[in-house]
């Protein structure tokens, strides 16, 4: 699955809403305050090594303070996460660097807090937040983009009961300097599609596991094809129970759309501000036709900021409805919509590239490069964690509740489906 | 996610607006819906136009349904929400006041309450006429600015009519008289008083009753029947001054402000409404031996508008925050909500027609009252397109 | 089916390559010109009473140079039929009206002409063309309109072979006015729907014929519901095999289409003449965004005005195309897109309406009303003869080749279909 | 049907255009499409700007394909086809010169037709230089325009190069010499003259030759690396004058109107292809065990860009049409043309992208060498907003 820059969310907006919040409901923003510079004044944020910090951060419930205690949280309310990110910032404390873990954060953690093990989520929860541990995903396949239910990497179970699993997995982005993965494989090809997938953590030093490049048309290659040859997956490692792979990544995705749509920005944050800025700055580019577009851009950029501000005060208040697929796609059109309109305002300027190099940058940052860049990278914004076109089947068929086509795969073992 | 922006996510109305209804709003709009699916169905509103085997001359009808009006003015108190208690108001804001103008655009309610409730007595506070702010607020009277229904926020003060002085028979100090034409006013068929901007040394406000002699209202044939507009003579029409310049200005503002925010509610009611008309429909139609809404263009165009109200509501609500809360960033959210719920309403409609097929484009059915009602605001209170114009200014996004 | 303004076209547009164009093709202009003029000085255009004159002129065949001798025409190329109607205009003759029979001379002719028999060619072309007999269309039925193939009306044989139909139709413009009536109805219930059809000719002054105004949201009432009860109509009537209805109605309406596309007009002449005039002498209402709007929609008026004129250059080249589909869509569009511009550029004049009364014209003008009419007229261009999304289907299917969709009504008989 | 177009229609090229293709046109268009399926598919393109295991550093390498160049313009005759029969060209019409542009548009062709035998040619083929014509037309030397690729007809004379004045040692009369820098000029690269627009009293046109000393051309990493831009320098570059005031006006007005017209029948090609590959694309990739192209949402949509290809074929023809015939109304068509083609290629190409989902975002599949032209596309020779603003002039339809 396409995962990119939309993922560099903070943490704070980067996961839906958990499962267990045992206590600590009550929380106010004074008392993380409190909490944070309590904590501050015995761990010196300077001073203390940097892992040592956020070790120390992380065991004392200020880490993502809405988690359950015991893993890095306190049960707060998930709004006060930014009260305490921005103490820790203020006293210029290092932070986990959450944009080169932005699938571990935003996917992996909640899916592991929502439906690992007690045992699961003690192990991979600490070094996941810290970023000692980069998580990736490995859910498309070649033959399962949009129809993701359909893949086959096969998972077979060994006389141990352990699992060794074979496949290709695609557009998985951090794979490179991931140490772990999800996973979704298929365990039983005898049921329908949606009934035979199980949910495993993939250690990605595992041998048969081979990570290559795959250059995309910005030029550069933040994504990556994985190769899985007769890999061995203990048991242990599987999230959920067998047959329940779909629900999982259900829910995996519906964080993955939530942080998506749900960032926070000030007004201009977004890419709308990079053209604002030309606009102001080049007058004498400045036609009616341009303008006209420039203030609609503007006034549905701004609309969308206040959308995203709305749903983020509808998950906080416990109403956490479907807008989240409605964000994403506004996300997407926008994001192509100004970036080309900002390459036509360039003019010239906007027929030059900055780089086609070949690169592997971590992850995409529309904001270090031309407008160019901006356009064709945006391209995959409406297809990278679910297509445009998907999100609107999921609109209409459970928000809208409208019929669902007639379904020709419906009920038909795994295995006797055309291909 | 700044501190504010945190904060008021988990303490609304603390700096950053709260984009949500409030409970007490959903309650009210729960007892408005109620009372609107039992009073105001569209075929209700439809037969007040003339249906073909009624009255076939629409024009020459009266769309408003003062019956309903005293019920939500009165019943339910929708007249005085804008206004405080102590003046027998509900001492509301401009939340519950745009939740109401919501519901009555899900109805295309052919009720006065926006020129009356909204914008008349949003004039009438800004001046402090606190006898007339009461009359309105207990739903006694109603009243109507009179401009013309495109008058945007920001327009010039109209000067089409003007202070003819009192007559030698006005022995009683303060009675002014008033000269000229309004055209196409909303709301003025049924009001009772006319708030009136009028020429003059200062130019002025001015109420005049629609009783008196001097006061001509002719119905004009409009676009939109569920909010039908009349043109307005004034002959030596007995007048009482209630502000004058800078003040006159400031309060025609704010109500046209006002009208502009709240008719960007009534426009998202509406778009929703015609959403849920549209889903409900193509689910029962049957062609080609399936419901019409399994198709997946038609899916695909409802999700989009769905996708549209998502956005639309934020609009609207951030509008209408801004107001209650005195916002100064009022003008460009409301630029923003005018604009964007117009263009999805009237987008709402037209879909709406075209999803129904042959049904959607005949008479009887109801979906043609949604096109000219979401049409016909989007002109009213300035076009979307004005709207959007006037970010060059807001947004600092200036012309060429 | 709805079938408004978009058919007064000349006649000369109206109607498709003729099955059978026996000789004449080689004849020019000149010849036309020729042949007009000789007939003029035979006939006198003024003094010849209407009726005589538009019969001479159709014995001559000048009426539809195109038709074959004998039938109004002189098997000319189709193109040189304005040739002849200018020079009648010219000469101040009377015409036969061709916008008060449009579904006649635009949709009945060139199917009569198409599948039916010689005799009745005889019995109709000619007080068709003429306008003695106004002719309507019998498709639609309330239950039965994108999916027109799956409609009730039924065609019972009686024990003399000729048949006894029941039914109810809508959308039938000119019905309260016609003599005549195309109409498709069912004779075998037992078959898959596209194949229990049969097309007829229906008297519609023949007893259990009932009309009634059906008002549409403009308030006035271009078309009629029509109820048909128990109506013999004779085996002799029906046009085409018994079960090839369907066959012979998507003539129909393959000509319906082109006609409404392949109209000629010259530049600003449609829809958006009216626009650029009021954008003209309203200098006051102008701003950037409407100047962009009025240029975008100028623009692709005039586009649309070249492809038209190529469509019939293709035609006239015998390269019919699918083209036409392309354009009914395209002109429902535009007028759309053209008369909602029209009402904001009007602004405080375009929230008055000039008139609600329910009338009755013999069909509509967009020309003779205001901006609020044409917003609302123009609704219907997307839905009457052939809605805007099967006109996509069609041209997915059969133009791109696209697969379809999975039919669940395929090969079950129509009176087994779900409804 | 006007007379006019009826006769027209009836006997193609009297008083109103053609718009068809022509027999010869279908022919010239079919042997260059063989041509080009066998030595220039999207594949090759593609290996040509430095795959994944290739050149890394694709704005080092050489994009334009000569060899490809030698067959189209020799072979085929396609460098001379606006250059008279006299003068060693085809003595075709615009017609065809558009219709090779089409052709090259659906193969992304690295070759500098549209620079050198459309715009150089017709600039030269203005000003009457005939010996360079022929060398031109033969298609032994090509030729660029030295203007910012983004120049749109209308634009002001450039005068960012300006006369030097002949050396002392520049004993030859006639020998002029040229300073400065144009930015962003296409089709130079490969160019072994430039056209080159300079200041001077009066200011001219001057060929400069680009193997001598005095030309620096610096290749730009360019958004569409198949039509690589350079930035030219000239330090005192010896200069031949070929036309000055306002006979040089006119050769650059008639090159960049041609080169407009060119390349919006170069963007109806691309919009096509793009729509045939995406058609050939969701015939086969199957999810949900059907192919993705029996889904109604992308059907529509793709009969949607269809039905816009047969409106850009006509603004395209129409263009073509007027430039062959000398028509008044040309600076219309081409406006048209260029602002319609040019928004549908660059729609047809994000369609293209989107609807081959993951594969299409990858740099080995071809869709995006479709995205980057057409996009650069809709920029050189004035961008589409630019052409439609001039119809504020050329269909008397002013601004506020």
């Amino acid at each position: 699955m396409l995962d990119g820059p939309e993922l560099n969310a903070p943490v704070s907006d980067g996961s839906v809403p958990d499962g267990s919040v045992p206590d600590g409901s009550a929380l106010t923003a004074g008392d993380i305050r409190d909490r944070v510079r309590q904590f501050l004044a015995a761990t010196n944020p300077v001073s203390t090594p940097r892992q040592d910090f956020l070790h120390a951060r992380f065991d004392a419930g200020l880490a993502w303070v809405h988690y359950p205690p015991g893993l890095g949280g306190l049960g707060a309310p998930r709004a006060l996460q930014v009260v305490a990110d921005t103490e820790f910032a203020a006293a210029g404390a290092p932070d986990n660097d959450p944009g080169g873990n932005a699938i571990g954060l935003g996917m992996a953690a909640p899916t592991i807090l929502a439906f690992g093990s007690g045992k699961q989520r003690k192990r991979w929860l600490r070094p996941l937040w810290t970023g000692e541990e980069i998580w990736c995903q490995l859910f498309s396949e070649p033959g399962a983009g949009s129809d993701l239910a359909s893949l086959g990497t096969r998972a077979v179970r060994d006389p141990g009961g352990d699992w060794v699993v074979s496949g290709q997995k695609v557009w998985t982005s951090l794979a490179h300097q991931a140490r772990w993965a999800i996973l979704v494989a298929r365990t039983d090809p005898d049921v329908p599609k949606h009934r035979g997938l199980s949910y495993f953590a993939l250690d990605m030093t595992a041998p048969g596991v081979e990570v290559r490049p795959l250059r995309q048309l910005t030029g550069e290659a933040e994504f990556n094809e994985v190769f899985i040859t007769d890999v061995h997956i203990p048991d242990a490692d599987r999230i959920g129970e067998v047959g329940d792979g779909w629900k999982v990544a259900t829910g995996t995705l519906m964080n993955e759309r939530v942080a998506i749509g749900g960032m926070s920005m000030p007004r201009e944050g977004g890419m709308i501000g990079g053209a604002a800025r030309a606009w102001r700055e080049h007058p004498e580019r400045r036609t009616p036709g341009l303008h006209d577009r420039m203030l609609r851009l503007w006034a549905e950029a701004e609309i969308a900021r206040l959308a995203g501000l709305r749903l983020r005060q509808q998950l906080a208040a416990g109403q956490p409805g479907p807008e989240g697929s409605a964000a994403k796609i506004v996300f997407a059109r926008l994001n192509q919509e100004i970036s080309g309109f900002e390459v036509e305002l360039a003019g010239a300027e906007g027929l030059r590239y900055d780089d086609w190099t070949m690169r592997r940058p971590a992850h995409a940052d529309f904001f270090g490069r031309g407008p160019g860049y901006r356009y064709l990278r945006a391209k995959g914004n409406s297809i990278e964690g679910g297509t445009s076109e998907i999100l609107r089947n999921i609109v209409a068929e459970r928000v809208l509740g409208l019929p669902s086509e007639p379904r020709v795969d419906k009920d038909v073992p795994w295995k006797d489906l055309p291909r | 996610m700044s501190i504010a922006e945190a904060e008021a996510a988990g303490k609304p109305g603390e700096r950053a607006p709260d984009l949500l209804y409030s409970e007490a709003e959903r309650d009210l709009a729960g007892s408005l819906r109620s009372l609107l699916g039992a009073r105001c169905r569209p075929e209700d509103v439809l037969g007040r136009l003339g249906g073909p085997g009624q009255a076939d001359r629409p024009g020459e009808t009266e769309p408003y349904d003062t019956v309903l009006w005293k019920a939500i003015a009165g019943d339910l108190g929708c007249a005085g929400l804008l206004v405080p208690e102590e003046q027998d108001g509900a001492g509301a804001s401009f939340r519950e006041a745009a939740t109401v103008a919501e519901e009555l655009g899900r109805a295309v309610a052919p009720v006065p309450y926006l020129g009356s409730a909204v914008v008349a007595t949003t004039a009438l506070l800004t001046v402090g006429d606190d006898l007339t702010v009461r009359e309105l607020a207990r739903g006694d009277v109603t009243a109507a600015l009179a401009v013309g229904s495109e008058s945007a926020p920001g327009a010039a003060f109209p000067l089409t009519a003007r202070v003819s002085g009192p007559k030698s028979s006005d022995s009683r100090a303060g009675v002014h008289r008033l000269r000229g034409r309004v055209r196409g006013v909303a709301d003025a068929l049924s009001a009772d008083l006319l708030i009136v901007p009028s020429d003059g040394v200062p130019h002025g406000l001015y109420v005049v009753g629609t009783g008196v002699e001097g006061v001509r209202r002719t119905p004009i044939v409009s676009l939109d029947m569920t909010r039908q507009l009349c043109d307005i003579d004034f002959e030596d029409a007995p007048a009482r001054a209630i502000a004058s310049g800078a003040e006159a200005d400031r309060a025609l503002q704010a109500a046209l402000s006002a009208g502009a925010a709240a008719i960007a509610s009534e426009q998202l009611g509406l778009a929703d409404k015609c959403l849920e008309m549209t889903v409900a429909y193509v689910k029962e139609r049957r062609q080609f031996a399936r419901p019409v809404g399994s198709f997946q263009g038609l899916k695909h165009r409802l999700a989009d508008l769905w996708v549209g109200l998502t956005q639309a509501r934020a609009a609207a609500r951030y509008a209408a925050a801004c107001l209650a809360d005195v916002d100064s960033d009022a003008p460009l959210a409301i630029a923003l909500a005018k604009s964007y719920c117009g263009d999805l309403a009237v987008r709402a409609a037209e879909e709406c027609v075209q999803m129904h097929g042959g049904i959607g484009f005949t008479w009887e059915h109801p979906a043609h009252l949604y096109l000219k009602r979401a049409k016909a605001a989007s002109i009213a209170f300035g076009t979307s397109d004005a709207h959007r114009a006037s970010l060059a200014r807001l947004a600092d996004l200036p012309g060429a």
